[in-house]
């Protein structure tokens, strides 16, 4: 056993994450969930930030994955407002529900 | 600390907009519960006071161009012609709003502070140099944009559109995210120019293919945000949705501004793979003009039509970007200022006729506009013209420009399938029209007022700039010209 | 500076003055407004047709550079020549006498000012048209000619048919336009210029093309933007449609003007035709083909209106035949007449129309030579000025053209005398039909004011002199040289013969023996139906363009019954649009898992290709 | 050592994460998302990301997550019901997705130049001091403007979700 993996490992875990993400947005039903599923997908992203500043030598990496916690916190606090407005008006946290707008 | 990164007077200056924006939305925050219930539009008199000041301090930076804050602003003649275009679109918005508000009975303070700061990072995307600011200003616009599209909170259909427009906005910035992580791996930096060195440079720029992924990723975010096929399909849904102004305002600024950074990844860091990518844009052009026109025949929703059109115009657009050419940068820059115009005003024709609860939106129900307020009519025909393309109306040099610079790029079946698709979509403006006309009138005009003065004042304005720039186009496009990317 | 911009700049003002205030101005200002602008305008040509003498060269006004961006510079300039000269007096002259016309024709019709700011309004387009010294101001005037004959077609929009024609001909058109619009890119591209002058110049010194080639494509694609302006084959249908319009606009845009701007610009752009003669031969093809085709229509049709606007069409193609041979003077002498006794033709069908409150069916007319005397009249003028009957208009331009297309091919001469025969024929039908016999009607008809059969009378001297003084291939000789050889009596002579048959044949079948016509349209059987039926053309476009359209996408389908090209026989076959219809509601089904995984497919889409296919490209 | 950690880590973060998508009670998903980002923050401090892993303890696991399950006690989301709707997702979102994921896994494989292994402690710059300065000095701006998304995201949430207009 190696003492120590690749970098590219620490890349394809964040694709499968990343993967999970869409995954969890495409199939899950309840609107929480699928919001979940975003930040799941951002996590992915900030683990290859992180990984590729390591590579590079770099804090900017680390910098950039800073931002996006904060925009997932601001995202967060929007975006569960309009989940909750949702659900006062139609009293149901499944998407599918929400599919009135059409051709 | 090193003295390069101490801010310099100069970069507040270049950095002006966006802070007279904020401290103009933050005062209106602040003074909002003070103002008495009734009185609120003065707030948004305020927010007018704010973006006029914007647009003096986007001269100002003008008159001082160049880099602020360690390279994070650029401040050249394509960040102030976006950021112009930004506020204008914010004015005319603001403008039907009033009456909007009012009718709705939802009139505060928290709308007025949303759209400046939507404006604000619109006018940060448009400037930015790094995609790190390129990233916070797309966020600041679009979360603040999410609110305001779901903004009558107790309307089913402006929920769905904020949660749609919420989800797979975010959805889609995060494919954005993770090309610009990959792009930072590759190249070490997130400074465009600094990309495109490392780009250009034979000898260091790593694998191609990893470089095409990266772009990939950032065009889906991208692409996304400018409802370019395939991934148009929230923007009838939320436009649809969204309260009239928002709809407009959605479909002209924060577009707008997407399409400028857009242009300036596209065309200043991924210059190098040009080649790649340019069929990519080129299918997605197309694939645009197509769903947007042909999906748009079957609506009968004005705001849906309204929707897809805007599409259809993402798409003619593209057609310019794929260029990638000076001329084709300024051809996009001149449609985005013509088509801003016209859709504005268009907007404000449906926000003034859907009347309380947007109750009147379908087509037919502007039948007999025409003997019932000829001058409202008459303003949407010309909006309308303009969307045709007929020569006189901003549309038609907008069309003309793109198309040219498209054959000048080498892009004849573009431009042929282009023409073709801009010939079909004159069945679905042209309709309008013979309803507004030729129709006898129904029962939804009978009780018409005449448009509030805000409104008025919108349709005037956007329809002397839809004609002026129809026959003096030369006034923006020379702007256009000297501010597009090399 | 001869200030040419004022020769459309009058009309424009009298469309803003009654578009602004015409609502309220009593009716006696806005017909002052609307009828002096034109008359203006016309005074304004004559003065300066004077003062630029013989114009053996062009003379350009240059106002402001209009669009100038890297190559591609375009100035607002204004342009006068002997062929812009004609068509100006043709457009200002004839508009200001059926400006005067319509005053009395419109008294009793709602929205008066609106009709003479659209009326005004067009005429400002088609100067615009005319004077216009590059090609992208051409195409303004072109499209501004369309828009306000749209307007104006639909102008009794209360009517449905009215609503229908107005569409369809602008829908046509776009087709047309399509057309023009490519040629101007392709123009662009290859002269890197949009003047005539630079164009025409960079044209000049090029070997003429004798198989299809670029200038061919130009000429084409120019061609099809005629076909649809000038209502030539397969654009023509939206013509007799047209005719849903008030009168006075049949005979200005219908017949006088806009339809002949597609004759102007192929012989404005004689010099590229000249260097394709392929693109020659097929305008001569559609230009003689539209001829026999729309003529016999004319002879079945018992619209009045209908019978005259098929005549246009068919004189139209006469018109191509004659560019098509290489004898654009004889094509713009044509436009001249044909405005002297077309516009007199359908002036004249209104003050029947006027007189009969609203008939247009020929067989509710019938013995009004005596009720309507000064009407009865002018047309005989129309009448014979039309058939070719020597010394009127008709005669010398047509017989220009004819022997012109005998020379370029025996057979097309023929072909087009056959066509001349069937032309006095169907007008002399139309004559006798509504003027001799018996009155047939149950209306008290009374005879037209003189503000109308005034500018009739005018016309009426026009039409029978007009041909004779004005010889417009002598005064366009230094752009177009006379043919050489002179006139061969013989065929001169035949023409004519054929024309005095046609006006016989048809005294003998209404006149002599009214039953005759009947019994011979019934022996025809299942001909006469399919010419009466305008050989089911418009049908035909339904199921081979209009059908398939419908099906592509379902809401076409209602959309086009809104148009009007079909009228709602189309159920039954929407198997394959509900099949688009269900992927459309696929994409587009409101579900925001949906559109995500369309978001993913569409990313592994880009991924592939960027990432990976192309990737190897560098 | 390394190795064996970021198996385990790495492990955990995936079964969590098939987890988030597998399970239908939102609450079952929150959790296993806080196990994702937890066993992150230890690959993080692997990287040499200090600063970062402790930020996404305590903002992301504790601040924003928190969030979630307390609008999921809120609006007592139960488990999902079962509807097919979305057909089209179902059709081509799996497909895709697997498609997405192998192409991703494909380019990182054979393209990215040979990588060098992780090994804890060669990269000691991510601490607070190292990240500290870079955000007060190089990126002062796009931090002095996250000042303006928060203020939006607090005044997004209070026009959302306030009692009356």
């Amino acid at each position: 056993m190696p003492s120590s993996v690749p970098l590219s490992w620490y890349l394809i875990l964040s694709a499968i994450l990343f993967g999970l993400g869409v995954a969890g947005f495409v199939v899950r039903r309840n609107i929480i969930t699928v919001f979940m599923s975003i930040e799941l997908m951002l996590n992915a992203v900030n683990l290859s930030f992180i990984a590729f500043s390591y590579q590079l030598r770099q804090v900017d990496g680390h910098i950039f994955s800073f931002f996006v916690m904060v925009v997932a916190a601001a995202e967060a606090a929007v975006g569960l407002a309009i989940i909750l407005t949702v659900f006062k008006n139609r009293a149901t946290l499944a998407i599918d529900d929400v599919s009135s707008l059409k051709n | 600390m090193d003295a390069r990164f101490i801010p310099e007077p100069v970069h507040l200056i270049r950095f002006a907009p966006e802070l007279l924006l904020t401290v103009f939305a933050t005062l209106i925050m602040v003074l909002d519960p003070l103002t008495k219930e009734g009185e609120k539009h003065r707030l948004g008199i305020l927010a007018l006071v704010g973006l006029l000041a914007a647009a003096w301090g986007a001269a100002v930076a003008a008159a001082n161009p160049g880099t602020a804050f360690s390279d994070m602003l650029l401040v050249d003649g394509f960040a102030t012609f976006f950021r112009y275009l930004s506020i204008l679109v914010g004015v005319l918005t603001l403008a039907c709003s009033f009456a909007y508000l009012k009718r709705e009975q939802a009139d505060s303070g928290e709308y007025y502070a949303l759209l400046l700061f939507s404006i604000a990072g619109q006018c940060v995307m448009v400037s930015a140099n790094e995609l790190i600011m390129i990233f916070i200003g797309l966020e600041i616009s679009s979360i603040a944009s999410y609110v305001l599209a779901g903004y009558l909170r107790d309307d089913k259909r402006n929920n769905e559109s904020a949660l749609k427009y919420f989800l797979l906005g975010s959805f889609a910035t995060a494919f954005l995210l993770y090309g610009i992580a990959w792009i930072y791996g590759i190249t070490g930096s997130t400074n465009l120019a600094e990309i495109q060195r490392v780009l250009s440079n034979r000898d260091i720029a790593p694998s191609v293919n990893l470089i095409g992924a990266s772009a990939a990723l950032m065009f889906v975010g991208f692409a996304f945000k400018v409802s370019a096929a395939p991934f148009q399909v929230w923007a009838p849904d939320v436009y649809q949705g969204a309260p009239a102004p928002v709809s407009a305002f959605l479909s002209a600024g924060p577009k707008a501004a997407a399409f400028a950074i857009f242009l300036r990844v596209y065309i200043t860091a991924f210059e190098p793979i040009a080649d790649q990518w340019q069929a990519v844009l080129w299918a997605s052009a197309l694939a645009t003009m197509i769903v947007g026109n042909f999906a748009a025949l079957l609506q009968s929703n004005i705001k849906r039509l309204l929707a897809y059109s805007s599409i259809a115009h993402a798409g003619y657009v593209l057609v310019a970007v794929t260029t990638h050419s000076q001329i084709g940068t300024a051809a996009a820059m001149f449609y985005l200022a013509a088509y801003a115009f016209m859709n504005v005003g268009a907007f404000a024709v449906v926000t003034h006729f859907a009347r309380q609860g947007e109750r009147y939106v379908n087509i037919e129900d502007l039948a007999g506009l025409g003997q019932r307020q000829p001058v409202t009519a008459a303003l949407l025909s010309i909006f309308l013209l303009s969307f045709i393309g007929v020569p006189l109306t901003a549309g038609f040099f907008g069309k003309f420009y793109i198309f040219k610079a498209a054959l000048d790029a080498n892009l004849v079946w573009l431009t042929v399938l282009g023409l073709l698709n801009s010939a079909v979509a004159a069945y679905y403006y042209l309709r309008i029209i013979v309803v507004m006309y030729f129709h006898e009138p129904s029962e939804s005009v009978a009780d018409l007022q005449s448009p509030a003065p805000g409104i008025q004042a919108v349709l005037w304005a956007s329809a002397a700039a839809t004609l002026i720039l129809g026959v003096f186009p030369s006034w923006v496009l020379d702007f256009a010209g000297k501010a597009a990317l090399k | 500076m001869e200030h040419l911009w004022l020769i459309p700049a009058l009309p424009l003002a009298g469309f803003a003055l009654n578009g602004t205030v015409g609502k309220r101005l009593p009716q006696i200002a806005v017909s002052l407004i609307a009828v002096a602008m034109p008359v203006l305008s016309f005074l304004w040509v004559l003065k300066t047709l004077s003062s630029l003498g013989s114009l053996e060269t062009a003379y350009i006004e240059r106002y402001f550079t209009w669009i100038e961006s890297g190559a591609l510079n375009i100035g607002v300039d204004f342009m006068v020549d002997r062929l812009t000269a004609v068509m100006l007096l043709v457009v200002t002259g004839i508009g200001s006498l059926i400006h005067l016309y319509a005053v009395g024709y419109m008294a009793h019709e709602g929205g008066y000012y609106r009709f003479f700011a659209y009326l005004n309004l067009f005429m400002f387009f088609m100067l615009t048209l005319v004077l216009g010294a590059n090609y992208l101001l051409m195409f303004v005037g072109w499209e501004g000619v369309g828009l306000c004959s749209y307007l104006l077609i639909g102008f009794y929009f209360v009517r449905k048919s009215a609503a229908d024609a107005a569409k369809k001909a602008f829908i046509v058109n776009r087709i047309g336009d399509f057309g023009y619009t490519l040629a101007l890119f392709l123009m662009f591209v290859q002269f890197g210029s949009l003047d005539f002058g630079k164009v025409f110049a960079a044209v000049a010194p090029m070997p003429v093309e004798h198989s299809a080639g670029l200038l061919t494509a130009i000429a084409l694609l120019l061609f099809v933007g005629a076909t649809g302006k000038s209502a030539q084959i397969p654009l023509y249908v939206w013509l007799p449609d047209a005719m849903e319009g008030p009168t006075p606009v049949s005979a200005l845009i219908h017949a006088a003007t806009m339809v002949t701007a597609g004759v102007y610009m192929v012989a404005r752009s004689a010099v590229i035709y000249q260097h394709a003669p392929l693109a020659m031969e097929v305008v001569a093809i559609i230009g003689l083909l539209t001829a026999v085709l729309a003529a016999t229509i004319g002879i079945t049709q018992y619209d009045i209106k209908k019978v005259f606007a098929y005549s246009t069409v068919s004189q139209l193609g006469y018109m191509f035949l004659a560019c098509g041979v290489g004898a654009f003077a004889a094509g713009i002498y044509h436009v001249v007449t044909h405005a002297f006794f077309k516009a007199l033709l359908f002036l004249g069908a209104g003050s029947v129309i006027h007189a009969l409150e609203g008939e247009q069916d020929l067989r509710q007319m019938g013995g009004l030579r005596k009720k309507i005397p000064i009407t009865f009249a002018v047309l005989c003028c129309a009448w014979v000025a039309i058939a070719g009957i020597p010394p009127f208009a008709g005669y010398f331009s047509k017989d220009e053209i004819l022997l012109a297309a005998h020379h370029h091919h025996p057979w097309m001469y023929w072909v087009g005398v056959v066509t001349a025969a069937m032309t006095a024929f169907y007008v002399s039908r139309a004559m006798f039909l509504c003027f001799f016999g018996q009155y047939r009607g149950h209306h008290h008809p009374h005879e037209s004011p003189f503000i109308m059969w005034g500018p009739l009378a005018v016309l009426a001297a026009l039409s029978l002199f007009g041909g004779w003084y004005f010889k417009v291939p002598n005064y366009l000789a230094p752009l177009f040289p006379l043919a050489e050889g002179g006139h061969e009596m013989a065929l001169v002579a035949i023409s004519v013969a054929a024309g005095v048959l046609g006006i016989g044949v048809a005294y003998v079948l209404y006149v002599v023996k009214p039953g005759l016509a009947d019994s011979i349209a019934s022996a025809l059987g299942g001909f006469y139906k399919l010419v009466y039926n305008k050989y089911l053309v418009d049908e035909l476009y339904d199921a081979a363009v209009v059908r398939p359209i419908v099906h592509g996408s379902r809401s076409l389908l209602w959309r086009v019954v809104d148009v009007g090209l079909i009228d709602g026989c189309v159920n039954g076959t929407a198997t394959l649009a509900r099949g688009v219809g269900g992927v459309l509601r696929a994409f587009q089904s409101g579900n925001i898992r949906n559109y995500a995984a369309w978001v993913t497919l569409g990313s592994v889409a880009v991924l592939v290709v960027l990432g990976i296919a192309v990737g190897g490209a560098r | 050592m390394d190795a064996i950690l970021f198996l385990i880590f790495a492990a955990i973060a995936v079964g969590c994460g098939v987890n988030l998508v597998v399970q239908r009670h939102p609450i079952s998903s929150a959790l296993s998302l806080v196990g994702v980002m937890a066993a992150l923050a230890v690959l993080y401090l692997l990287l040499g990301a200090e600063f970062m892993a402790a930020a996404q303890m305590i903002v992301y696991a504790g601040a924003i997550m928190v969030l979630f399950v307390f609008t999921i006690m809120l609006l007592n989301a139960g488990s999902e019901r079962k509807t097919d709707k979305a057909l089209f997702a179902r059709l081509f979102g799996v497909p895709a997705l697997i498609g997405f994921i192998v192409l991703i896994g494909f380019l990182i494989r054979t393209l990215l130049p040979k990588t060098e292994n992780v090994v804890f402690g060669t990269f000691t710059e991510g601490t607070a001091r190292g990240v500290g300065l870079k955000l007060f000095t190089e990126y002062l701006l796009p931090f002095e403007v996250t000042s303006l998304l928060i203020l939006i995201a607090i005044l997004g949430a209070v026009v959302l979700a306030r009692k009356e207009i």
